[in-house]
């Protein structure tokens, strides 16, 4: 659609990329002051936090400001700061940290996001007595995010994604007195090790390979021409080369985090956290670090790619992508738990990011990912607020009515509802999902992904609304009666909705202000954009889609309130469909009975080795040396035993003698002393008089 | 006889005299007296090998001569700190009759 | 071997019999201060004006006043009725004067070794300032460090338990 | 003339002395000296207690003596004389040897603090290189002096107030070498006509004198403090209380041996004030550049006389300490205040030229002052006192 100029990339690293570091490094350092502060000072705790995180975002502003004058003066800017970690013989580890469009923009959308879910948690949080401990982990979560976006290297990017694992695993346990919190926790924390465990594979093999593991390094980064040349030249097995075969591991790490179709599994039961958790770790931030991993090693993964063709790593991604995309967003049809809707949804629009990836590049992927993480974030807080507002009841179909309740949050979270479902034109949703859409359109693969994300789509509009008539519309059916939430929680949806709505702007056909940012080329604003053959069709379509989506959805669940116990409209229609995917489709269950119970076992064979055999063992050697010891016995009571007492009585004997020696007098001991050096002397100077 | 002989004499002369007093002396302060004396004498030889040593330029002697008084004055501190308080356990700075140690 | 020095020589042995024969133990800490005044010229007499000093500041300044103070304190300064050394004081100075006569023996055994008169070396305490900080800064730390401790134990060791430790 | 003037008493030196053959020369010179200095400081000694009588009686709204001669100048004759015409009284209990030997070392280790103190250009007996240590050496020497006297009489007021005497002159002894050290960590040298050297020179017409620089001021402040300890003045004058113990230390001296102990007091006074002002107040040098025709002694000698002038000023001004507040006020006060000092002024040193060092070496000192002092307010530490009878 531009003319295809492309800037030239500079690399010297100016003050703001010098102290880029800072931007992570101050919210970790504040969780780790907060670790130390007492529990009741919370407002200490909280402005710490909340400091901490505005002076990253106003860096972050000031690194964005920077890059966008670079943008606008012609120049790509990416510079990079590294540093020598390991100096091990010839090899040497090195670590660093990279200022470029992307990290830009994803450090402003993390710090922006984070900071008003840390506002909004103030409110949420304030009748938990752990709140200096959330904040703690909230604030070392940020920093080890932020870290993970600015990351240079494939290590210092790992190091702090397993950190905001961590992370992740504390708050989703955060209430760990309730058992399926600890339980979710652990699960998110294993099935996510499963992918990183490929990461890691991935990871060392690169270092073997290009034996560095910075991104971008002066031309001698892992993702810069020569190294990937390297890795192209390098055959790996069934037909793929080592960069192929690299770029699907990255992917299945990236695949763990974000909750792709085979390793989502954890992500809906994560909901059991804190809802600002699973605003900002589980809907805006953390899962989509996957999505960035990809758009950071988008080289790799594009290596030789010919020209607007595609590689088997895309495609795999974009597979997953788009088959997760579809399978979230059917299950998310079926549930009642308004968190766990929304879980099942985020999975579905990090398979649209995915796919996006996959077909259309970075910006097309990215651009989804900013968008998403706004509305998603909104609809996750509006969510908050009315669990807040209903007091801690989390089934949609105990509510109703609350429209006019909290209307602050119906707006807001009707605003983020649209968005992702959409809604044509107005919202930022419905701009970065037809830039999918449309790169999926021009795909030159295969057209089933269009199929499938378009259906998605469907579904998407379908849920929501179904949700939305749940929560807002017929009447009240909860216990006590619902409240509106206080400012502190309703301006940061505020905040987030007017996000929501006004980022669509930079991603138009009209005006891909986004995607020239980060390929680093001019762009202009011309209608022409709408021209692209195919486009108004698709834009038809996805519009057409979404009206369906609404419709269908508001048709059985509008404006009427079925009693929380009455089954639901599809459930009477299509029974068994609908116990498939209250039931997640089985993924669990198979689970249960395919690995898990694989372990099980596994455990229990190790039990039995350990009591029977090793222990049998054991036990016989031990039962030996009790033999010998008897005799040993026998013989000490009468040989040994006899001349030993002797030996004492003559050792207290002689020893009383020698007591006499010790006089107790300091005079005495020095005389000694000073014979005995005298004796000395007189010794060594006799020899060397000679 | 060099000069540096002579030094050497009266050094070792002292230190006889400190080693006698803490040999014969029967109170503690003044035992500890005795063994500053023997340091000082010491104290001597260093800095009378170090002027007519081949290398006075390098300050040897002179700097370890420094700090052996920097580490006497410290350990006169301590060893009168410690008479102090046997003195006030024992009422005595008599050595003859502080004889608890005896085997 | 000048006059100077026989008579420096003089007085600190001088100072040193007399601080181990005399009766009264503050007399006996004054003689200290004496020889260590001996000592400190006996330094100066040997170009070592630093030493020289330094030793006059730190024992005449300071360890004798430690002495007398400890003297008073432990109430040391009126004489025992049972004399003022040990029963074995024979052996004693039996040792001693066979230390000496060690010394001594080896001392004129190697007189001819020995070097002869040098030359007056010029020590400024410049040089010395920057040898304490350039090639003895191990030792100056540590030294530094023992002082420290010396310092807090020997307040510790002497305080009084009763106050426990309130001073 | 004007170079005449200044060197005057050194060409005076050289003339006398060149009338010796030369292998006497340096000996006689230093003869000459020594006795100078010890006549020149005990006719100042008179001159001061007359100064100090009448200070003191204006202050005190009296008029001080004025029988003897005009406005009593011949006053410290006539005690000389009866100082010397009275009997030496020695207790029957003493320790006759020691008490004898103490006053004779106290002045003369009182003297030979002076044997390095530059007086004027040119004009210092001997130029160590290590001078100030061996003013603080002979400083240190003092103590036992003190000692001697106050144990050798066998009198418990005078034991008493010899043991306050060590245990004050000991901690101050501490604070006053700290406070000196700042000096030679920018000058870089003990020696202290090196020391007035880096002083003398000019910019602007004012003096490079360290009192000028913030870590210098803070110092002589320390420095000015810790000296009136050192030499018992009020009111640090605890070992000479005549409300507690009669005369402190020398109580059981009277005739000569107690004029030598005043002589020593005073004379004490002079080369600590002197050693003040070469430290800090820039020895021989002018005050400003278009006085330095001035001969150089005048100068040493006019600064000498005004801080002695403090000294009888503060004594006619302030009430005595406590011991616990003296102490106190040594090891928890000033000494800690003495290490901050040292701090800065190594900052001083690296930060080099330019305003930077002075903005920060003073606002960090304020800021310690500042802080100290509202802190003891605000833990009623400077509250009214309260009182502990012996029991």
């Amino acid at each position: 659609m531009q003319q295809a100029i492309s800037f030239t990339p500079q690399f010297m690293a100016s003050p703001i990329a010098e102290i880029l570091w800072l931007i992570p490094a101050v919210p970790i350092v504040a969780a780790g002051v907060i670790a130390l502060m007492k529990q009741p000072r919370r407002k200490a705790a909280a402005t710490l936090a909340i400091g901490s995180l505005s002076f990253s975002l106003l860096l972050s502003l000031f690194a964005f400001g920077y890059v966008l004058s670079g943008w606008m003066s012609g120049v790509a800017t990416r510079e990079v700061v590294n540093f020598t970690w390991i100096q091990a013989g010839a090899s040497q580890v090195d670590l660093g940290w990279v200022l470029d469009p992307l990290s830009a923009v994803m450090l402003v959308m993390v710090s922006l996001v984070g900071l008003l879910i840390f506002i909004y948690s103030t409110g949420y949080m304030e009748h938990d007595e752990n709140y200096t401990r959330f904040f703690c982990f909230m604030s070392l979560f940020a920093g080890a995010m932020l870290g993970v976006v600015i990351a240079n290297s494939l290590l210092l990017l790992f190091m702090c994604w397993e950190l905001v694992g961590l992370t992740s695993y504390l708050l989703i346990g955060f209430w760990y007195q309730r058992p399926a919190a600890s339980a979710a926790a652990k699960k998110a924390f294993l099935v996510t090790r499963v992918g990183d465990v490929f990461f890691l594979l991935g990871i060392v093999w690169l270092f073997s390979q290009t034996g560095t593991l910075l991104f971008y390094n002066h031309g001698g980064g892992s993702l810069e021409p020569l190294a990937l040349a390297g890795l192209l030249a390098q055959p790996a097995a069934l037909g793929l080369t080592a960069a192929g075969a690299i770029g699907l591991l990255i992917f299945a790490g990236a695949a763990g985090k974000s909750g792709q179709f085979p390793l989502h599994v954890w992500l809906p039961d994560a909901m059991e956290g804190p809802t600002p958790v699973s605003a900002l770790i589980h809907a805006a931030t953390m899962v989509a670090a996957g999505v960035y991993l990809i758009a950071r090693v988008y080289p790799l993964m594009q290596a030789g790619a010919l020209a607007g063709g595609t590689t088997t790593a895309l495609t795999v991604v974009t597979w997953v992508g788009a088959s997760t995309a579809v399978f979230a967003s059917l299950i998310a049809v079926a549930q009642n738990d308004i968190k766990r809707i929304l879980a099942y949804s985020t999975i579905s629009q990090l398979g649209y990011m995915m796919a996006g990836l996959g077909m259309g590049g970075v910006a097309v992927g990215m651009f989804h990912l900013i968008t998403h993480a706004f509305f998603k974030a909104l609809l996750f807080m509006g969510a908050g607020s009315v669990i807040h507002g209903c007091n801690e009841e989390q089934d949609i179909r105990r509510m109703g009515g609350l429209r006019t309740k909290m209307p602050w949050t119906f707006g807001t979270y009707a605003v983020g509802m649209l968005a992702l479902c959409g809604f044509p034109l107005l919202f930022s949703g419905f701009w970065s999902k037809d830039g999918i859409l449309e790169a999926a359109q021009h795909w030159s693969v295969a057209r089933t992904p269009l199929y499938l994300l378009v259906f998605g789509a469907l579904l998407t509009a379908f849920y929501m609304t179904r949700q939305v008539a749940y929560v807002f519309f017929g009447r009240w059916k909860g216990g006590k009666s619902a409240h509106e939430s206080p400012a502190v929680m309703t301006a940061p949806l505020a905040i987030l909705a007017f996000f929501a709505i006004a980022l669509g702007a930079i991603g138009t056909p009209a005006w891909p202000w986004f995607r020239a940012f980060l390929d680093g080329r001019a762009t202009g604003f011309d209608m022409h954009g709408f021209a692209e053959p195919g486009l108004m069709a698709l834009m038809g379509v996805s519009t057409l889609v979404v009206f369906l989506g609404l419709g269908l959805g508001w048709l059985p669940y509008g404006n009427r309130s079925p009693e929380p116990e009455e089954p639901d409209v599809l459930e009477r229609a299509v029974p068994p469909l609908w116990a498939a995917l209250r039931d997640r489709l089985y993924v669990d269950q198979f689970y249960g009975v395919t690995v898990i119970a694989f372990y099980a076992w596994w455990a229990r064979v190790s039990d039995w080795l350990d009591r029977r055999v090793w222990g049998g063992a054991v036990a016989g050697v031990a039962w030996a040396f009790r033999l010998w010891a008897q005799l040993n016995r026998s013989l000490d009571n009468n040989i040994v035993d006899g001349s030993f007492d002797k030996g004492c009585e003559e050792l207290t004997v002689s020893g009383g003698l020698l007591a006499r020696v010790q006089t107790g007098r300091v005079q005495t001991y020095l005389r000694i002393l000073a014979l005995a050096v005298v004796a000395l002397a007189a010794i060594l100077i006799w020899s060397s008089r000679a | 006889m060099t000069p540096l002989a002579g030094y050497l004499l009266v050094a070792a002369l002292l230190f006889s005299i400190g080693l006698a007093g803490a040999l014969t002396r029967r109170n503690a302060i003044l035992v500890l007296i005795g063994i500053e004396l023997m340091l000082n004498a010491a104290n001597l030889n260093l800095i009378a090998f170090w002027r007519y040593g081949p290398h006075p330029e390098a300050l040897t002697g002179m700097m370890f001569a420094i700090f052996s008084i920097a580490v006497a004055a410290a350990e006169a501190a301590v060893g009168l700190g410690l008479v102090i308080s046997i003195h006030r356990h024992a009422h005595t700075t008599d050595l003859n009759l502080m004889n608890r140690m005896k085997g | 071997m000048s006059l100077v020095f026989y008579l420096l020589a003089a007085l600190t042995v001088a100072g040193g019999l007399a601080a181990m024969l005399l009766k009264n133990t503050v007399h006996c800490a004054l003689a200290l201060t004496v020889a260590f005044a001996g000592l400190a010229l006996l330094y100066l007499d040997l170009d070592a004006q630093f030493a020289g000093f330094a030793q006059l500041l730190v024992y005449v300044g300071a360890v004798a006043i430690l002495v007398v103070f400890a003297i008073l304190l432990t109430k040391g300064s009126e004489t025992p009725k049972d004399g003022v050394f040990s029963h074995t004081w024979l052996a004693g100075l039996a040792v001693a004067a066979a230390v000496f006569a060690v010394l001594a023996w080896s001392i004129l055994q190697s007189v001819s070794r020995l070097p002869q008169a040098a030359k007056a070396p010029t020590v400024t305490v410049q040089q010395i300032g920057v040898a304490l900080i350039s090639r003895y800064v191990l030792p100056l730390e540590i030294v530094a460090v023992l002082l420290t401790v010396a310092l807090i134990g020997a307040v510790i060791v002497a305080m009084h338990e009763k106050e426990g430790g309130a001073q | 003339m004007i170079e005449t003037a200044d060197q005057i008493f050194v060409l005076l030196l050289h003339w006398l002395v060149s009338f010796l053959p030369a292998s006497w020369q340096p000996v006689a010179s230093a003869v000459l000296c020594a006795a100078v200095i010890v006549c020149l400081f005990p006719a100042l000694f008179a001159l001061t207690v007359w100064l100090e009588r009448k200070g003191l009686g204006r202050m005190q709204n009296r008029l001080g003596p004025n029988r003897v001669g005009p406005f009593g100048l011949l006053q410290p004759i006539a005690d000389g004389i009866k100082s010397l015409t009275k009997e030496d009284i020695v207790p029957f209990s003493a320790d006759a040897a020691v008490h004898f030997l103490a006053p004779i070392v106290l002045v003369v280790t009182v003297f030979m603090g002076f044997a390095v103190l530059p007086m004027g250009r040119n004009m210092v007996l001997v130029d160590l290189d290590a001078g100030l240590l061996f003013y603080f050496a002979m400083g240190a020497s003092t103590e036992l002096a003190v000692f001697m006297a106050g144990w050798s009489s066998r009198n418990k007021y005078s034991l008493l107030g010899a043991m306050r005497a060590v245990a004050q002159m000991i901690s101050y002894e501490v604070v006053l070498l700290l406070s000196s050290v700042v000096v030679v960590m920018i000058t870089g040298s003990l020696s202290l006509t090196r020391i007035v050297e880096a002083q003398s020179h000019y910019s602007w017409g004012l003096p490079h004198w360290y009192i000028f620089t913030p870590w210098g001021l803070a110092g002589f402040v320390m420095y000015a403090i810790a000296a009136t300890a050192e030499t018992n003045r009020s009111p640090f004058d605890l070992p000479e209380g005549e409300s507690e113990l009669v005369a402190g230390y020398h109580t059981e001296y009277s005739g000569f041996k107690f004029a030598l102990f005043f002589l020593g007091e005073y004379v004490a006074m002079f080369s600590i004030s002197g050693l003040g002002t070469t430290l800090f107040l820039g020895g021989w040098s002018a005050p400003f550049s278009f006085l330095t025709w001035v001969p150089s002694w005048i100068w040493f000698f006019s600064k000498l006389m005004l801080s002695i002038f403090v000294f009888i000023w503060l004594r006619g001004t302030l009430p005595r300490l406590r011991q616990d507040q003296l102490m106190n006020f040594a090891w928890k006060f000033v000494l800690p205040m003495c290490l901050l000092n040292l701090l800065v002024t190594g900052l001083w040193r690296f930060l080099g030229d330019g305003w930077l060092r002075w903005v920060i070496c003073s606002a960090i000192l304020l800021l310690a002052y500042a802080g100290i002092a509202l802190g003891e307010q605000r833990r009623k530490h400077i509250g009214p006192r309260s009182y502990r009878y012996a029991e």
